[in-house]
């Protein structure tokens, strides 16, 4: 059984430097697989995007973009605190772990707040992918595939949000225990980097969604919303 | 890590970068109501390049960490580019056979 | 080295095997060991499964009037047969089982880097298993291993999304175990044991793990896609709303080509112990033969578009995808001629093992030479989805990765349980399978080429001899696969204790006991020499013969 | 060429022997290659045996001369096919410029044939020797795939997408026709037969066919029953573009871009007219997905390629 000792060293390893070294490498070989897991999403809106240019302009003007980027603001915020939180775990103080991390949270939660604000404004329009889509009197345009995308690509990073969110929580339980030493800290470095992760995604989501066909189009009448 | 003394990344560097993604982010948003034609795009995920860049190198600390992790690290994109490269060369050439008269 | 004599102690050392007991002990072991064993019985039970339907098919086809089954249940036949086969048996058995319980233990290392994740995969490939047979009995389904759209998303009757769930989930399994093995080789390697002193093995697992890393992913949202489509109807593959069906062909073979190498690296990997131990030579040409693993998983990523040459992709992309999957060639003839020259002026012991790998040598040469003929878009045009790809790929993954996994199995048998396995049973068997599946096989090459197409249920008259050909081979197949899986567990109890290296082969895994103890070694070992360190000159001792 | 030898399908068109020397030259070479492989390895196993008395091992290390000529060689080798088979297949999917013009719709699990005079099979497909012939194939369903061994062809019939191929009978004969992607319950019985006959037997057969009008005619009178006619007039004050002399050309969209007016264009034009609009039109055109089938969309295809054939006469609604 991988038993572990006071330290925090498990017994297959010789000491807690290659017991780090060996989670950092693991964290981003599965961030790897990450990569090419949302890339393959990325993959298909890349080739529909250029297969059909105005269908994607046309559907990425219904989307809010002002919520958009209130919304990849709030993102930033949270990887900023979750920065801070990793900072703190590593000189040891527990209470700022806990602190930033449930500030982490909470940003993460109005992140998917406003998502769920969005979702609900795409079903009441008919936005939804299926049989029932129909966007200007028009149904089985084009259309339709980048919202199947947008819902596969938001809705997929929502997922992982909400897998962060658990981890949050795991995260300030630890640090309310005093379990983050200068030494053994790895648990929140390696939930750092996925929280990162997640962030990035958002980062080349928004632009690819959102901003798509806008020139031309008002900046100030933006803020109120696409429709 | 390189060493088993975590690198403690000044505060400073932390606001900094959050600025820059910050900036990056509304300056991407204004960009997009300014007519650059088919540039609109690139200049777009130029932006979006170098912010997921400051992310990786500051907050993802793989300024400080071993060769191997910023091999990982830029191996992910680099495959990643290259599903779409080879997938696309179908897309763009499938015009190219002349069989409608 | 210690005493190679088997000497059966009086009072058995504590192993892996006998430190606990109860199945608590097995279920929530973290041992990289015992989680071999578990993947072991478990994939020996789905080659069962996949080999029955296999027969069903070939029964099926022994005529040409579709007389003994409905074309609907034919279709889930081979649709199952090929989603167990490969999903279930092929993609985990060498790494899963071989990997598993060697590649700690080759480096010198107590166990894999994450243990609980290790465990962890064993069960997410439960879980698929048991999600795929449900789909199975609550009506099967019918899309073909490949699930094309729009078959699958639109208009299959059958459970594509249930299906879909099991593979994706089955997915992870295998992302799991290769983020381990990529850790545990650049991580926890023993003092001394440097890149270039690593067995060919665990090349072959490290070029293995980075395409699982890097493709698997992939295939998973696409299947996702797959069935959100299914689900919903949001047409990201579906034609009526503009949807490209080959798209979804792209996305698939970007895993699955890579898959095929998934398959076959390991088994090369079994191959280059095999050949090395039984002609106690180093490998010929070692540094090459590493480099080629990765170039195969390096190049074997740029070659998917030759599944698609006729299926409207572009055709100057076909001559792409053409020309790389030439050069994907290479690699591979380089490990060829390297095991032949392996074996020059060797000390060549015919075991069991050292029968399967030559089989091997030769049914891969002529399995890849076939792909070959499909690589080349002329000839391609006419052999896509004919029997002749039926012929090519049995032969790479029957011929070749089937045959290397029973030879390392019984290499590494007295290794995994302390006993013996009785050679001259091996010897037939390994004949049996030999002649059995050449049978099986070859006449699809010409059947592929007078035009059969793959998946009928019912095909003209003129090709019952060569179809009723292949089904008796595939009885003689299945009598010789069935061989082994009723002489190892009986060596079990009754096979000769063995030594710590019945085989007097170099590598850290001869130099523990047999079976190793929980933690591989009592102490960390410290590795001086290069791997395959055989001495000029080397024998095979008589006293090392004992079986 | 090959008809004693069970080994090989009937060869029956211009490509087809070219197709079987390609193969014959990579059997050749592939059983080089076995029976070298295998006869080393047999040979090794015998003469290097462990016996009492063997000369044990001769470490070897390796060779780079060796490791360059077996790299060198294959490549060499793979290259010198890869470059013939690129041949073959650009002989194969390029049409020569005046193949006749026939259409199949594939559908699960039939193939309906239009012949460029008007009569319509299925599941079988007679063609006359000696005449160069394009398939324009579509589905209506799911992918299927047109098979015929004795021509060494096929090609996959996608939903949602024109795909083509051409092939030159040369001998007269009845030939498998396969559909070779598989497509479901009964995708081993969507096959049938292709009738290959001499002029002037094929002559007699289209004049014993049940002839129906040309697939031009019938996309006329479509176009006109449809109430195409009704904004593309021709007029300068049309509320539709005029399709005369179009055919192949690019057109300019609003947008800007620009696109070919070819098969898949017009196709996506009638079902999905939001996709791209014509520069100096508005979009008013209806959608006809759904009221119009694949056929009835080939007519109409046929139809407007006509309008821009001088030979046609270009005649106009
Ligand atoms: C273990 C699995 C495995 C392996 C290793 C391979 C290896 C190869 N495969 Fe295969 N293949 C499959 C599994 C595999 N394949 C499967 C499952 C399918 C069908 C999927 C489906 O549709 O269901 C398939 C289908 C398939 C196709 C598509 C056919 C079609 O559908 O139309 C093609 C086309 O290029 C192809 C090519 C190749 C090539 C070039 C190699 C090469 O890597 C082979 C290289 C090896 C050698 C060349 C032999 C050794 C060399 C020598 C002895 C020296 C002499 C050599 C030369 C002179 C060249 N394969
Ligand atoms: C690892 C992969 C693997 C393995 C090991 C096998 C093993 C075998 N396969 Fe197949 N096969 C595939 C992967 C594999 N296959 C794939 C991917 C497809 C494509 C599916 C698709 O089109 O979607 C396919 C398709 C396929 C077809 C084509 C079906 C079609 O297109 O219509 C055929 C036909 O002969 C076939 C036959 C066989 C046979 C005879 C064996 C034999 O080697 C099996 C021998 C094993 C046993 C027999 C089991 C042991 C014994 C018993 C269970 C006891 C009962 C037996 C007796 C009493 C004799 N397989
Ligand atoms: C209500 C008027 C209307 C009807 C009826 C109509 N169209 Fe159109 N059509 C248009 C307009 C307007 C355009 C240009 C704007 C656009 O591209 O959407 C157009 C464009 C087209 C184009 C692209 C032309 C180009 O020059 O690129 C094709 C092809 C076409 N129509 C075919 C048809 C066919 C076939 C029918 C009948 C089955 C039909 N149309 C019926 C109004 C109509
Ligand atoms: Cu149509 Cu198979
Ligand atoms: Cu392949």
């Amino acid at each position: 059984m991988s038993s572990v000792d006071a330290t925090g060293l498990a017994h297959h390893f010789e000491d807690l430097e290659q017991q780090r070294e060996a989670a950092t490498l693991g964290m981003w070989a599965f961030l790897v697989t990450e990569i090419m897991f949302f890339g393959g999403l990325f993959g298909a809106y890349v080739v529909y995007r250029t297969m059909y240019p105005e269908a994607w302009d046309n559907a990425s003007n219904q989307l809010d973009v002002f919520l958009g980027a209130v919304n990849t603001t709030v993102l930033i915020g949270s990887s900023l605190t979750m920065a801070l939180a990793v900072r703190c775990a590593a000189k040891g103080n527990n209470k700022q772990v806990a602190g930033f991390t449930f500030l982490t949270l909470l940003l993460g939660l109005v992140f998917l707040g406003v998502k769920v604000i969005e979702y609900k404004h795409k079903w009441d329009h008919h936005l939804m992918p299926g049989p029932h889509f129909e966007l200007n009197g028009v149904v089985g345009g084009h259309e339709q595939i980048f919202f199947a995308l947008y819902f596969a690509m938001t809705g997929m990073h929502a997922f992982h949000m909400i897998i962060g969110a658990g981890l949050m929580l795991w995260v300030i339980i630890k640090a309310l225990r005093n379990d983050y030493t200068p030494q053994n800290h790895t648990h929140v470095e390696m939930i750092g980097l996925y929280w990162h992760f997640v962030d990035i995604v958002w980062i080349f989501l928004f632009p690819l969604l959102y901003l798509l066909g806008k020139h031309g189009h008002d900046i100030a009448g933006a803020a109120t919303g696409g429709h | 890590m390189s060493s088993n003394h975590p690198h403690i990344t000044p505060l400073k560097t932390y606001f900094a970068v959050f600025a820059t993604l910050i900036v990056g982010t509304w300056l991407t948003y204004w960009v997009a109501y300014k007519d650059f034609g088919w540039l609109n795009t690139p200049v777009a995920m130029a932006i979006a390049i170098v912010k997921a860049g400051v992310v990786v190198l500051y907050f993802m600390h793989v300024k400080w960490q071993s060769k191997l992790t910023m091999m990982f690290a830029a191996g992910g994109f680099i495959w990643l580019f290259t599903l779409f490269a080879f997938t696309l060369q179908d897309y763009w050439t499938r015009d190219w056979m002349p069989i409608y008269k | 080295m210690s005493s190679t004599v088997a000497t059966p102690a009086a009072e058995p050392r504590t192993n892996y095997l006998n430190v606990d007991y109860g199945w608590k002990s097995w279920v929530f072991s973290t041992d990289h060991k015992r989680i071999a064993i578990m993947y072991l019985i478990t994939i020996a039970f789905m080659i069962l499964v996949g080999g029955s339907f296999a027969i069903l098919v070939r029964l099926e086809l022994a005529t040409p009037a579709g007389d003994l089954l409905q074309s609907e249940t034919y279709n889930k036949i081979f649709t199952m047969h090929g989603v167990v086969m490969v999903f279930f048996f092929l993609i985990p058995g060498v790494p899963a089982v071989l990997g598993n319980f060697l590649v700690p233990i080759m480096i010198g290392a107590k166990d894999l880097a994450f243990p609980k994740i290790n465990l962890l995969s064993y069960y997410v490939f439960l879980v698929g298993i048991l999600l795929t047979l449900t789909a199975a009995a609550m009506g099967g389904i019918d899309t073909g291993w490949t699930f094309y759209t729009p078959y699958s998303s639109t208009y299959s009757n059958g459970q594509v999304a249930l299906a879909a769930v099991a593979v994706f989930i089955t997915g992870f399994s295998s992302i799991l175990t290769g983020l381990n093995f990529v850790v545990t080789i650049h991580k926890m390697r023993a003092p001394g044991m440097t890149w270039f002193r690593m067995p060919l093995f665990i090349w072959a697992h490290y070029a293995t793990s980075l395409i699982i890393l890097l493709s698997t992913p992939v295939v998973a949202i696409t299947i996702v896609l797959v069935a959100l489509e299914r689900l919903f109807h949001v047409g990201v593959f579906d034609p009526t709303y503009g949807g490209d069906p080959v798209l979804f062909q792209h996305m698939f073979w970007f895993y699955s080509h890579p898959a095929v190498y998934i398959m076959i690296l390991p088994a090369m990997g079994v191959i280059s112990e095999l050949i090395s131990a039984f002609s106690k030579k180093r490998v010929f040409g070692y540094p090459v033969v590493a480099f080629s693993s990765l170039a195969i998983a390096v190049i074997g990523f740029f070659v998917w578009g030759h599944h698609m040459f006729v299926t409207g992709q572009s055709t100057y992309a076909g001559v792409v995808f053409s020309v790389i999957t030439m050069l994907v060639a290479v690699p591979s003839a380089i490990k060829v001629f390297n095991w032949v020259s392996t074996m020059y002026k060797g000390d060549v012991w015919m075991t069991t093992p050292m029968c399967f790998a030559i089989a091997f040598i030769g049914l891969f040469t002529v399995g890849g030479l076939t792909g070959i003929f499909l690589g080349t878009m002329g000839l391609d045009i006419h052999m896509h989805d004919t029997y002749f790809v039926v012929a090519h790929f049995h032969y790479v993954m029957v011929g070749g990765m089937v045959t290397a996994f029973w030879g390392g199995l019984h290499f590494w048998w007295p290794k995994m349980f302390g006993r013996m396995y009785p050679e001259n049973m091996g010897r037939v068997s390994a004949a049996i399978i030999f002649i059995g599946f050449n049978m099986t096989f070859f006449p699809q090459f010409i059947l592929g080429y007078m035009g059969m197409p793959r998946r009928y249920h019912f095909y003209p008259e003129e090709w019952q001899v060569l179809n009723l050909l292949s089904t008796a081979g595939a009885t003689l197949l299945g009598i010789g696969y069935l061989l082994p899986m009723v002489y190892l567990p009986w060596s079990l109890k009754f096979g000769k204790v063995a030594s710590k290296n019945p085989w007097g082969a170099k590598g850290l895994e001869w130099e523990t006991d047999s079976p190793p103890t929980t933690f591989n070694f009592d102490k960390v070992p410290v590795v001086t020499e290069e791997a395959y360190a055989y001495p000029e000159g080397a024998r095979h001792q008589p006293e090392a013969k004992v079986v | 060429m090959w008809k004693g030898i069970p080994l090989f399908p009937d060869s029956a068109s211009t490509y087809s022997d070219a197709v079987d020397y390609f193969y014959l030259a990579l059997v050749v070479i592939s059983i080089f290659f076995t029976v070298l492989v295998a006869a080393l390895v047999v040979v090794f196993a015998i003469r290097y045996r462990t016996r009492p008395g063997s000369a044990g091992a001769v470490q070897i290390h390796g060779s780079h001369g060796l490791e360059i000529f077996w790299t060198v060689v294959p490549l060499v080798i793979v290259m010198a096919l890869f470059v013939w088979s690129t041949k073959i297949w650009f002989v194969v999917t390029r049409p020569p410029a005046h193949a006749e013009q026939y259409y199949v719709t594939g559908k699960q699990w039939m193939w309906k044939i239009q012949h460029p005079t008007g009569q319509r099979e299925i599941n079988t497909l007679h063609v006359p020797v000696g005449v160069p012939i394009q398939l324009r194939m579509i589905s209506e369903d799911v992918i299927h795939s047109f098979f015929i061994p004795a021509f060494r062809v096929k090609r996959d019939v996608l939903p949602g997408r024109y795909s083509t191929m051409w092939f030159e009978a040369t001998k007269a004969g009845t030939y498998h026709l396969f559909c070779a992607e598989y497509c479901g319950t009964k995708h081993s019985q969507m096959i049938g037969s292709v009738i290959v006959m001499e002029q002037a037997d094929y002559e007699l057969w289209l004049a014993g066919a049940a002839a129906g009008e040309s697939p031009q005619a019938q996309g006329e009178k479509l176009f006109a029953a449809s109430r195409c006619d009704t904004c593309h007039t021709g007029k300068p004050d049309a509320r539709g573009p005029d399709f005369k002399g179009l055919w192949g050309k690019q057109v300019q969209l609003s947008d800007g871009s620009s696109v070919v007016f070819n098969e898949d264009y017009v196709r996506e034009s009638i079902l999905v007219p939001t996709a791209k609009t014509v520069a100096g039109f508005q979009q008013l055109m209806p959608t006809y997905a759904g009221q119009l089938g694949e056929d009835q969309i080939l007519s109409l295809i046929a139809y407007l390629k006509s309008l821009s054939d001088p030979a046609q006469g270009g005649a106009k609604p």
